[in-house]
């Protein structure tokens, strides 16, 4: 992964293709959550006569956010140890990324399943339910890969592909965008889906 | 320790491929030029299939009330044929050029991501047999290419006494998916060549010395970056509706149909310059080269061209003039609609004004980039006439529109791409086309295209809707659909000649020289077919045509430069390089195979077959990272390895 | 079967980075102050419930959203200190998506 | 004169006659051979339209010419004479850059600004008081129209006054008021899906647009019967879905309107055809078509109102000749054999007797 321009150690921007590719990827994916959000916002008041965000249980999503937004300090943290050549500290810091990571998918989808069997709100039940479940779950795919590609790292570590000598980084490094941006989408989301809309809807 | 995975693997399939040679070779390359080829040969399979699936439509339409095929049969051949070329033709076209010159132009060894590489072809090729698949699930997708909700959500035959629906919705999903698949294809390309075109020009090419071909791939990739992921949400949205019951388009439960055209066509323009740009970039390449002048006005065409880009996201409404969108959105679309044509025009005049005053040398390349110059207008100018929004209401959905896109795509891409394969040919297999096929080409193909498309002008003028499987006699569309049949035919003809040219010159052309057109552009630096390596020394570069500036002199009226005081030659006498080239690796065949098999799991509902999917899909990806683009214990020899 | 030769190329980028790169101390700060912010937006969703106005709690919303957005980006994500290039990929993007999906709300809502 | 020369001179004639011949053919078609034609307006919306192509097409004509003038000349006069001749290398000229760039903007202004007018003026409602309101549902595969002044339906056909704006209401979540008074939405709400309402010779076209509304107007400056089709892809018959709009003077307007307000002859309790047709369309019919004055009328609306079937010259979208009793009869027994994606479910249990006593009682309903 990190080392496709091995034979080319000087690039036109001096930046690594990986961390290029990673930017421009990134950049894409903008287009794609910005999609999502928009239906969304379009679809807010479309209820259809079923429940609709008043559903939603602020305090219990507020913890499982910080606990994302956390896992970024964990992550560049991780990063931090890899590039002070520390190797402990990079697994310790790239394991609590991934746990956390992992505690703000069980918490969303516990989350869902009250939503399904308490509120009756179901995919089906309404434009705005289609909308909210979709971009929802096409963060947490994101948040998924992110904790599988965390879990590679740490595997790294361990056959030498990550090594103390700063082998290696590059790879943290773009994972850790990767994360990052996972964590700006919940941002952006956590805001618009949860904090603002029931304002509009009452 | 690297080889940690190649043991973790197990079976002999996937330790890592060291031989380049045979049919596994092929299979596991991560040679830009291979994949290019592969490209080509798949999207020309794709170019053919969906060039019989119009002959047909064309048989069914060359007499009225004719019953060639009937109406089901009929809608499934024109949305595959509009999918496949667009999806599965001229975009992997493009990518086979793409692949296989970026690197040489920019005078790199490949491209940044070569795995990447190999893996946008491979999930190209699955997303082809994915929807072909659909045959096998009931049928094709078959209310249009372009889709309009909410026809997507009840079917073309919501009554269901004609049409099974659990077959309609298969043929949603086999819609929905497979554009997908092909997206994600264009997507990972996308990514790659702006990072190789960005970070791994040779030394001295600056972003102005870049041939225009290498200047229309950076643009298409933007594009592509941009648009893509537009589409990737609708159709996954869709997805949703088709497979799931959700209601993102469904009126009943508060769904905005309008929306699915809004991301249609948010994607749609911008993937109509995705066509047609790669066309510009190449015959930017050809005219110069068969005029023995440099390009008229560079800057102009390469700014034009980012310019068309850019616009290219801002005119998207300009196909929804007749949905209602209000007088202020359609006046605001239609002016940068008709804004749009001004870069166009700039660079067909450029054009002219590299022909001009030049020493024309009418080779089958150049014989197709004027072909394209004097097409691409006449689709440019009925493009303005559908700027004039109210008229547009009486164009729209007509044949006139099919003619207009067809005179851009077919005039305009098909001829660059075609007047492309055979200007690089000798550069890929070392060997010349047969001159006197490729000219007998070129006119039935002129002719053939504008008898088959010049009458549709005519019929769409006359009120002849789109999309009707039959029509009444009595309308005055008799003796035109007729003429535009014979036209299909001859189109037909011409590119059936085109494939036994390139077959037929592949294994028994006279062989090539390294530079047989005296050109302009470094990749007519290296051998005929370059090694693997593409060049034993990366070229510096000092000059924007820098092989024509190491042939000639500067002068006004330039002289050849004498023997032996070309740079080149100094430069070749300096120290080899330090080669070292991607190796072969099996994951990107593999990570590209759980895509359909995940797909087909959602086709037919079962959630064993979607985790298999994605079980490939997360084995492969883990199993990538974990191994070195490059194994270090081995080194290429340059020269030792042909394509 | 050691990668010594990978290992040099990617060792020297990172190094040279890491002279600008913050020190760990301000990773903390910064996150310190990404928790404060998220608290106060929270607040701000129980201020609007007990009848503060939405012409209040919903552009503080939007505009504090935008400036944990940037902290982010620029600190977590080291914009700030890397190449301009890269910040130029990922702004197009949020240029065109900004833009285009905002013409495209107007649109669908008027 | 040589042979060659001759040959030459010869082959060239054939070629002018034959294309000569070929324009002919088609362009001395009169526009009854040529009913959609879009380019013959016949009224003020598409003569609007109509004047913008007048502008635009010439210049488009004229800068076709120009631009394969340019590249004929250039192919001509610059071709290799094999001499071997090195041109001068001109890498640009700033000054030519500017002439086209500026020039076809220019151009695009003269175009920009009246199609801007046109626009604006095209969109603007006609009085209430001068129009005729008509309300359009898009079915699969047929057009309801309703006159809700008059409160009467009709199917794929519509009579209007001419020199008067007829302003059409493409309703995308139809309602409608039952016999008992209730209201309600359109029995296939959920199954709606996009049309294109389009009559060349009258106006451009407008989408029907599910769960929207949208408005177009058209008019007719001569009386005669203007064809129209479905415009935007909409299932298996999509082609087998027209549009029939007859433009009549003012009194015969008025005339058709008092017509179509009557209800249908009711024959209860009568021993005919008509009277066992009446029943029969009591038993089959009536849950999908509504006929004003039969006995077991339920006003619902799922295929078209037949109470003046009869008065229609065409039906099923208008394709099939209502005179003709043999389709007729194949249509009642079978209508997705006849035309594709039908949503009239097949009777294959009504006896040939049945039928023709159906077909006996259609016919009175004009």
């Amino acid at each position: 992964m990190a080392t496709e321009t091995a034979h080319a150690p000087q690039t036109n921007f001096n930046v690594s293709n990986e961390k290029m590719g990673m930017w421009a990827f990134l950049g894409s994916e903008l287009l794609f959550f910005g999609a999502f959000i928009t239906v969304y916002l379009i679809y807010v008041p479309r209820t259809a006569d079923g429940p609709g965000p008043e559903v939603f249980d602020i305090p219990f999503t507020s913890v499982s956010t910080f606990i994302l937004l956390m896992s970024s300090l964990a992550m560049v943290l991780a990063l931090a140890g890899i590039q002070d050549r520390d190797l402990r500290r990079f697994r310790t810091w790239t394991l609590a990324t991934a746990l956390m990571g992992l505690v703000f998918l069980g918490g969303q989808l516990y989350e869902f399943t009250v939503f399904v069997q308490q509120d009756g709100l179901g995919l089906t039940t309404s434009a705005f339910s289609t909308a909210f479940y979709v971009l929802t779950s096409f963060h947490k795919v994101h948040v998924a890969i992110g904790v599988l590609m965390l879990g590679t790292l740490w595997f790294m570590s361990f056959t030498g592909r990550i090594r103390a000598d700063g082998h290696g980084t590059n790879a943290v490094e773009n994972v850790g965008l990767y994360w990052h941006f996972v964590d700006i989408i919940w941002i952006v989301i956590f805001t618009i889906v949860y904090l603002i809309p029931v304002d509009l809807a009452t | 320790m690297s080889a940690v995975e190649d043991r973790q693997g197990g079976s002999n399939l996937f330790r890592r491929p060291s031989s380049t040679a045979g049919v596994r070779g092929w299979l596991t390359t991560t040679d830009h030029k291979r994949i290019g080829i592969m490209y080509f040969v798949a999207a020309m399979i794709f170019f053919m299939v969906a060039g019989i699936e119009a002959l047909l439509l064309r048989l069914q339409l060359a007499t009225p009330e004719a019953q060639v095929l009937d109406s089901d049969i009929y809608s499934q051949m024109f949305t595959m044929h509009g999918v496949t070329m667009i999806f599965f033709a001229l975009m992997p076209l493009s990518a086979a050029f793409f692949n296989y010159l970026l690197p040489l132009m920019i005078g790199a060894r490949d491209v940044a991501f070569p795995r990447l590489n190999a893996l946008s072809l491979w999930v190209f090729i699955a997303g082809g047999i994915f929807l072909y698949s659909a045959i096998f699930f009931g049928g094709y997708p078959d209310t249009s290419w372009v889709n309009y909700a909410p026809i997507q959500e009840v079917g073309a035959d919501p009554a269901g006494y004609t049409l099974e629906s659990g077959a309609q919705s298969n043929r949603m999903l086999f819609y929905s998916l497979g554009i997908q698949i092909a997206g994600v294809a264009s997507l990972a390309s996308a990514v790659n060549f702006i990072t190789t075109i960005l970070n791994m020009r040779a030394p001295g090419m600056t972003f102005m010395r870049m041939p225009v071909f290498v200047w229309m791939t950076l643009v298409v990739s933007f594009l592509m970056l941009f648009a893509m992921p537009i589409i990737g949400v609708a159709l996954w949205q869709l997805m949703f509706d088709a497979g799931y019951e959700g209601n993102f388009f469904r009126p009943g439960a508060g769904g905005e149909p309008i929306l699915w055209q809004h991301l249609f066509w948010l994607f749609g323009h911008p993937e109509v310059y995705i066509l047609i740009l790669p066309a510009f970039g190449i015959i930017s390449e050809i005219l110069p080269t068969f005029s023995r002048k440099p390009l008229f006005g560079y800057a102009a065409i390469v700014f034009s061209g980012v310019a068309i880009g850019f616009l290219g996201f801002g005119v998207w409404a300009h196909h929804m003039f007749t949905s209602g969108l209000g007088p202020v959105a359609n006046a605001a679309f239609g002016l940068t609609t008709m804004f749009i044509a001004v870069p166009t025009g700039i660079k067909i005049f450029n054009w002219l004004g590299t022909m001009w005053f030049g020493t024309l040398r009418y080779r089958v390349p150049m014989m197709f980039a004027i072909g394209l110059v004097a097409m691409f207008t006449i689709g440019g100018l009925s493009g303005v006439t559908h700027a004039i929004v109210p008229h547009n209401a009486q164009q729209h959905e007509t044949y006139y529109v099919v003619a207009h896109f067809h005179y851009v795509l077919f005039g305009g891409s098909v001829f660059g791409l075609f007047a492309g394969t055979y200007y690089w040919f000798p550069k890929v297999f070392g060997r010349m086309y047969n001159e006197r096929l490729g000219q007998a080409h070129f006119w039935l193909q002129l002719i053939g295209f504008n008898l088959a498309f010049g009458p549709q002008h005519i019929l769409g003028l006359e009120g002849m809707p789109r999309r009707y499987y039959t029509y009444p006699p009595g309308m005055g569309w008799d003796l035109w659909n007729l003429v535009s049949t014979i036209g299909g035919f001859i189109i037909a003809l011409a590119v059936l000649l085109f494939v036994i040219n390139l077959i037929w010159s592949a294994r028994k052309g006279p062989a090539a020289p390294e530079d047989p057109w005296d050109a302009r552009t470094v990749e007519w630096m290296t051998s005929s077919p370059p090694p693997q390596h593409n060049w034993d020394v990366v070229p510096t570069i000092s000059h924007r045509d820098e092989l024509w500036h190491r042939k000639y002199t500067d002068e006004e009226v330039p002289r050849p430069v004498p023997a032996g005081a070309s740079p080149d030659h100094e430069a070749s006498a300096g120290a080899e390089e330090d080669i070292h080239l991607p190796d072969p690796s099996w994951w990107p065949l593999v990570l590209a195979a759980g895509m359909p098999i995940a797909s087909w799991g959602v086709v037919v509902d079962s959630w064993w077959l979607i985790g298999a999917g994605i079980v490939v899909m997360l084995f492969a990806g883990v199993a990538w990272g974990n191994e070195p683009a490059t194994e270090p214990e081995h080194d290429e020899q340059p020269g030792t390895l042909q394509p | 079967m050691t990668d010594t030769r990978d290992a040099e190329p990617e060792a020297e980028p990172s190094q040279e980075e890491s002279h600008h790169h913050p020190s760990t101390s301000d990773y903390w700060q910064i996150a310190a102050i990404l928790a404060v912010l998220t608290a106060i937006e929270i607040g701000l969703y129980y201020a609007g419930q007990a009848g503060l106005a939405e012409s209040v709690t919903i552009p503080s919303l939007i505009a504090l959203t935008i400036l944990k957005f940037v902290l982010v980006l620029l600190w977590f994500m080291h914009l700030r200190f890397d190449n301009p290039v890269l910040n130029r990929l990922f702004i197009i993007g949020l240029v065109f998506a900004g833009v285009l999906y905002g013409v495209v709300s107007l649109i669908t809502l008027t | 004169m040589t042979a060659r020369r001759r040959r030459t001179v010869a082959v060239r004639s054939l070629l002018l006659i034959g294309l000569v011949a070929l324009l002919a053919a088609c362009g001395g078609n009169t526009i009854e051979e040529r009913p959609l034609d879009a380019l013959s307006p016949d009224g003020p919306i598409a003569q609007a339209q109509d004047d913008l192509w007048r502008l635009v097409f010439p210049i488009a004509v004229v800068v076709f010419v120009l631009v394969q003038g340019l590249i004929i000349f250039a192919v001509i006069r610059f071709r290799d004479r094999g001499r071997g001749q090195m041109p001068k290398q001109i890498e640009g000229n700033t000054r030519l850059e500017i002439v086209w760039t500026v020039i076809p903007a220019l151009i695009l202004v003269v175009i920009a600004v009246p199609t801007v007018a046109t626009i604006f003026e095209l969109d603007e409602e006609p009085p209430e008081d001068e129009r005729i309101d008509v309300t359009v549902v898009g079915k699969q595969y047929w057009w309801q129209f309703e006159y809700p002044d008059e409160g009467f339906f009709t199917a794929n056909e519509i009579t209007v006054p001419v020199d008067t704006p007829v302003y059409l209401h493409l309703d995308g979540s139809p309602e409608y008021e039952m016999p008992d008074g209730s209201v309600q939405p359109d029995p296939e709400q959920d199954q709606l899906v996009l049309h294109s309402f389009w009559v060349p010779r009258l106006a451009g076209k407008k989408q029907y647009m599910p769960g929207a509304d949208r408005f177009l107007t058209i008019q007719a400056d001569e009386p005669g019967r203007y064809l129209g089709n479905c415009a935007e892809f909409c299932g298996l018959s999509h082609a087998n879905m027209r549009i029939r709009v007859n433009a009549v003077e003012e009194e015969e307007y008025e005339a058709w309107v008092a017509e179509q307000t009557q209800e249908a002859e009711s024959f209860e309790g009568e021993d005919s055809a008509e009277a066992r047709g009446e029943e029969l369309f009591g038993v089959n019919c009536v849950s999908c078509h509504n006929v004003d004055g039969h006995p077991d009328n339920q006003g619902i609306r799922i295929g078209p109102d037949l109470t003046h079937f009869n008065s229609r010259p065409e039906y099923a979208g208008a394709i099939f000749d209502v005179e003709d009793d043999e389709q007729l009869a194949d249509w009642i027994r079978d209508s997705p054999a006849e035309k594709p994606g039908s949503q009239m479910q097949p009777f294959p249990d009504l006896s040939d007797d049945e039928i023709d006593d159906l077909i006996s009682y259609l016919r009175t309903l004009d």
